[in-house]
């Protein structure tokens, strides 16, 4: 590996972050890179496929998942240094209709989604593999509806994908991410899912175990600055903490 | 039915401008290799298309630039042997034969499978693909499938030359009754001038994209000036003659000349059918006198009608006998020892077997 | 065998339906552009290669989205295949037929293409002499020449299709039993911590398939070519 | 043009390269490999076509997560590179370009396989009765005659490369500069809002590029064809 | 050199069981269509490998079932002209015509490719492609290919079945040429008994895939068992001859045999050079007195030796001429007139322009 003052602080700081952070986190690096002149090089992907590419050696300094399941597995074979894992962002999932003016509706116990549905689809990311799905799938449960909604879910692979169907009216209501929703016109939100139906939607964040770049810990901690804060809640995002640094 | 022929074509510097008109029978392209025979079929056929020209047969009118005139190539019903055999791949030799006749309409299905194969020789390959026949099978199979697409109009680009001589001489007289009893036109590209002297009718004489010459048959052949075309060896006139009659015990056929009677080894014709034969230059030997106690069965008298160039080692000699000419070739030498010269009378010698069966043809009595 | 779950065998048994069917329903398509690509000499040419050749260069999710912006209910051509022949394509095992078989088409049409090319013209020429019209000499010429070339292609389209993952699930989602393919259920337990081992037995069967029937298209392509051998 | 950000550009230059290293390093294999499966006759014949299609077969996701686990840094053939020619494939643009050659080798290999079956056996009979061994025969008598073929596949597998992403992001991730390939850029516009028009951007970027590569390559083939035309 | 083929092969249920050996010089193969004769060149090559066998040319052994050899065709240094030209097509005709050059090692280049082109006549084709060549022209550029390898033997198969006489006849006395100057041994199929009698050292008849008769061409061409193999046509013998001088005035060629004198049309052969003269049996007259006043030049004093059968129409007399054997074939009826029977002393009368210059062949002075 290289060492060396010179080439060190020219390196960039190689950050893995969930595809869903991309407006906001390159936002934030382009303002960091402006105050600090220091540049951080963002892979999005899908929390997995990043996950294993760490676990199979991968030069990424700081990884920001969009569940806490990889992050968990990351930890337990020591391939991030825990000390410096947080939760970083905290997200809703809200459930979505086509149309620009979808009538708001109360979800509560037992709130007949499938009678709403009627013969059409309700879009959601894979429910058992990709955490929008999971969580959607969470709060269903709990609500009491997942059985009888359950035949109507026509699964994507990101949440992105099934915002797509509901946007285009393929599908008339879907589940995906305040953050996604809050973009399009095509689609209304017509509720929020409680937080209490689904276990807490975080994107932690973590320098890795084999980081070497000084700079990693900085931006890390640039994360969590009052600057990047304005633009993770641009997107809708709910940021966790505020270092007080910086 | 005519075949009236005018095209020009151009490949990179190569020029061809060929015109020509045949009447019913067997036309026969000749000329060296490169002279543009292939071309001028592939025109007919519809596979070049000329710059310009008019391709007419019988009445029907297959191209005619200024018309507009471009029969595509399945409308016109042709049957083609190509140079290279071209057998479908993929078909047994069977449906290689039958391919034609399913696009024949019914009415004109002329050739039955069994003559055409029995013809051939090839029922024993009948089931084989032609990637397992030898060269000369698959040439064969080629004319069966051409021949059973009743075509009316046959193309055939020396067909015979990778076959065998006894091959050729049961392949020809099946073209001789094609053109004399199915009366189906034919044209023929050869380089063998016996092939091309029994079958044609009409000889076109092609050299480098030109035609050199056209006319009957008998008329080409005895015309010294096409001698350079056909090589010397095959030169030789045709001779009109009737069969008399059949020697049953000799096996010996008499025929009528205007000059006199012809005894050949037997025609295959009921006595009166008109035939042709051919008789070569080189076969003929010029006497003074009458010869006695020859083997040479055919000795006519006759009178020298003017003598070739005598330049070379030999002359040709142009003999009357009767109202026909013949020709005959002798070294200088003889012309100078024996006195030979215009006006004189002397006698023509040639053996009965020197005439063969391919070198008599029978006419086609109908000529339109 | 009970390795796999009910779920996991209508995974399988729906790729293989699908891909058959999108093989199948393709090929006449694939075989025409492919005769009009190496023969054809008509304006808009390049345009036609290009717009098959697009799914390749594409990435896989914007085919899929343009495949609903095209097929979906309210699509342009989705609606009127709804409205005029009750076909509906969007969730339902016919759209990701219909992924699949846009996928995998450049790879047919190649495949079928290369083996137009070497198609002997001359015997086409022959078979005109004999009476052939442009369709007769394709059913009865060309068509038999280039067999070993739609069963490459064909066989070369089912395993692209049964591969096909991005398009399919971007155009029908996953719905299970509808339109979860092989490649959907792989895809979703690669995405959870452990999933690797229940992922790696699908991935087995869905390779014993495809190769299989690589296979056995081998061995028919070869008995095909060996008739037309030597020519 | 000043549309695309500097980033899109090194992207867009970075496919490209990637695509054509790929389509140049892989053709050597894909012309043995084709030439094995066309004429060899040996053990194992069927188990080499079956992995050449694989990639085809398998979600591009289990293809590139593979690769991960053989080609990676801790990988048993990554670590093997690295240590004995200090070749480093995993993350860096060289593994983009392996995994876009791995996923269009089935491609390759079939286009060249049908020309090398389409070849003659009779001209390689005359070039060995004239004196030349096989390797002489192939290189001067099969490799001419396939060239079309060989362009055929090389574009097939170029425009296939272009357009790779699930094996691609899978192996390499989505390092901008590195390992960011236009699919992979057009993936991640895709997943956030307000991205469609700067995917849609780079799609057509990527689909101007490709349909280049395919016209300029029809028009190469074209001329190749012409020379060898009439058999 | 000598040749010795041995092997046996199946097709189907076409079997094929073929031996001889042959001697320097050009050895025809000679049948009918289907008899083997390609099987046999292409076992030579190496392209079939028959199921038992044996191939030695010269001390080579290329192939032995019994000792395991099976020499790789490429290492075979053969020439190969096949029934199809089989020209590369993306080849120009000068690449193709160079081909053979570049595997063939540098000591053992004979042709040289000005050579070659000029006698093919192919100077304006060679920036061509094969695909825009007549059928004739590819032959010829086949030939000049395997020519141009320089090869150790030369295998033919009817290489001039498609050219037209004149190109034949420039070409064969330069197969002569490689016979007897380069002494390049050569397997010679053809169905033209001309081109066989003029070139062939030894003829090997091959009929139903089994040797019907092997030997000395002189030898098989004048045993009237054979003709029925070679059609009567050509049948004839071959009279070894001695040139003796030329008459410049006359542009003939005086040849010494061992029954007298001959003229024939010039040869191209110094005083003293062996030759050999092709006599066909259907050119010769018999006399049962000396004639007097013939154009016919040649006049021998012969003996009756043997009157073959007297079923048909034609009897073919075997004569002694000196110490040599002529044919003649006469008419039944003649011999009946003349009285023709074994022992009688007469004249054998035939012109000089019958022999051609493809009948008279320099004889390969060192046979081995
Ligand atoms: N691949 C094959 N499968 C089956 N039979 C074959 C195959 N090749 C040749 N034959 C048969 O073997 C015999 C000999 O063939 P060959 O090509 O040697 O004949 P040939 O003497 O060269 O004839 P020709 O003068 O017609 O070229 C023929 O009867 C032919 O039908
Ligand atoms: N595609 C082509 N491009 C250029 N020249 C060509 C092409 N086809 C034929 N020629 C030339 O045209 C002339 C006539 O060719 P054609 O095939 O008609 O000859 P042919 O009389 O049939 O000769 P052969 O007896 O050798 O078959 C030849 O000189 C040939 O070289
Ligand atoms: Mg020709
Ligand atoms: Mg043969």
């Amino acid at each position: 590996a290289t060492t060396g003052t010179a080439a060190e602080s020219m390196r960039p700081v190689v950050v893995f972050a969930a595809a869903s952070l991309k407006n906001a986190l390159d936002e934030v690096a382009d303002t960091w890179k402006s105050e600090t002149g220091k540049t951080a090089a963002i892979s999005y992907a899908g929390s997995a496929q990043l996950a294993k590419q760490i676990q199979q050696g991968a030069p990424a300094d700081i990884f920001v998942s969009a569940n806490i399941q990889w992050m968990t597995a990351l930890a337990d074979a020591n391939l991030i240094r825990k000390d410096t894992a947080r939760d970083l962002l905290r997200n809703r999932i809200v459930l979505i209709a086509h149309g620009r003016n979808a009538k708001a509706v109360e979800i509560g116990e037992g709130f007949d989604l499938a009678g709403r549905l009627a013969d059409g689809k309700l879009a959601m990311a894979m429910v058992d593999s990709v955490p929008a799905g999971i969580y959607g799938k969470a709060a269903l449960t709990s609500l009491g509806i997942w059985g009888a909604v359950a035949p109507k879910v026509a699964q994507t692979d990101n949440v992105r994908a099934a915002l797509t169907l509901v946007a285009r009216g393929e599908a008339p209501y879907g589940i995906v991410y305040a953050t996604d929703a809050a973009a399009t016109d095509a689609v209304t939100v017509v509720a929020t899912f409680p937080e209490r139906s689904h276990p807490p939607i975080v994107y932690p964040a973590a320098i890795t175990a084999e980081s070497d770049n000084s700079d990693a810990g900085n931006f890390l901690a640039y994360l969590s600055s009052p600057a990047a804060r304005g633009s993770f809640e641009r997107q809708g995002f709910a940021v966790l903490q505020t270092s007080p640094t910086n | 039915m005519t075949l009236d022929v005018a095209l020009e074509h151009r490949f990179g510097n190569f020029e061809i401008a060929i015109s020509f008109a045949a009447p019913h029978g067997i036309t026969a392209l000749f000329g060296r290799s490169g002279a543009g025979k292939t071309t001028v079929i592939n025109a007919i056929a519809g596979l070049v298309k000329p710059r310009s020209g008019r391709i007419v047969a019988d009445a029907a009118t297959l191209f005619d630039t200024s018309r507009g005139i471009d029969l595509p190539t399945h409308a016109r019903r042709i049957g083609y042997v190509f140079q290279e055999s071209r057998l479908f791949p993929h078909l047994s030799v069977r449906q290689n034969l039958l391919y034609g006749r399913w696009f024949a309409p019914r009415a004109v299905r002329q050739q039955r499978l069994d003559d055409v194969v029995d013809l051939l020789d090839v029922a024993r390959l009948l089931d084989r693909q032609p990637g397992e026949l030898s060269g000369g099978e698959k040439q064969r199979v080629a004319i069966g499938r051409a021949l059973l697409a009743s075509p009316r109009l046959l193309l055939m680009d020396e067909p015979l030359a990778s076959l065998d001589e006894a091959r050729k001489s049961e392949i020809l007289p099946y073209l001789e009754r094609l053109r004399d009893e199915v009366r189906l036109p034919i044209v023929y590209v050869s380089h063998s001038i016996s092939e091309v002297a029994r079958l044609a009718t009409t000889i076109v004489a092609i050299s480098d994209g030109r035609v050199a010459r056209v006319g009957p048959t008998a008329e080409v052949m005895s015309d010294p000036d096409t001698f350079p075309l056909m090589g010397r060896q095959e030169a030789g006139a045709i001779l009109p003659a009737k069969v008399l009659r059949h020697d049953l015990h000799d096996g010996l056929t008499e025929l009528v000349t205007s000059g006199g009677r012809l005894l050949t080894p037997r025609v295959e014709a009921p006595p009166g059918t008109d035939v042709r034969v051919r008789i070569r230059a080189r076969d003929v030997i010029l006497a003074l006198a009458e010869p006695q106690g020859l083997s040479a069965l055919n000795i006519l008298p006759v009178t020298i009608r003017k003598l070739g160039s005598q330049d070379g080692v030999v002359v040709d000699v142009a003999i009357t006998c009767g109202t026909d000419d013949l020709l005959v070739r002798v070294t200088r030498r003889s012309v100078e020892r024996l006195g030979l010269a215009a006006g004189k009378s002397c006698f023509a010698v040639f053996k009965s077997v020197a005439v063969a069966r391919r070198d008599i043809s029978t006419v086609d009595a109908k000529p339109d | 065998m009970d390795w796999l779950s009910p779920d996991e065998w209508t995974a399988v048994r729906l790729s293989l339906q699908v891909s058959f069917w999108a093989t199948l329903v393709s090929l006449p398509f694939g075989v025409l552009t492919a005769m009009a690509l190496a023969r054809g000499n008509f304006w808009g040419k390049q345009l036609l290669n290009g717009l098959v050749h697009l799914p390749l260069i594409l990435p896989p999710v914007v085919t899929g989205y343009i495949l609903l912006l095209l097929f979906g209910r309210r699509g342009a051509i989705g609606a009127f295949l709804d409205q005029t022949f009750g076909l509906v394509l969007a969730f339902r095992w016919t759209g990701a037929a219909l992924a699949a078989a846009v996928m995998s088409f450049p790879l047919m049409v190649r495949a079928i293409r290369l083996a137009i090319e070497a198609v002997d013209p001359k015997l086409e020429q022959a078979a005109r002499t004999l009476g052939a019209n442009s369709a007769w000499t394709f059913v009865t010429v060309t068509l038999p020449l280039i067999l070993p070339g739609i069963l490459a292609g064909a066989i070369l389209a089912f395993a692209k299709a049964m591969g096909e993952f991005g398009a399919t699930i971007t155009f029908v989602s996953n719905i299970p039993g509808e339109t979860q393919t092989v490649p959907s259920a792989i895809y979703a337990f690669l995405q959870v911590p452990g999933g690797d081992a229940s992922a790696m037995r699908l991935v087995l069967v869905s390779v014993v398939v495809a190769v299989t029937a690589l296979a056995l298209s081998e061995v028919v392509a070869t008995r095909v070519a060996r008739r037309i051998a030597a020519k």
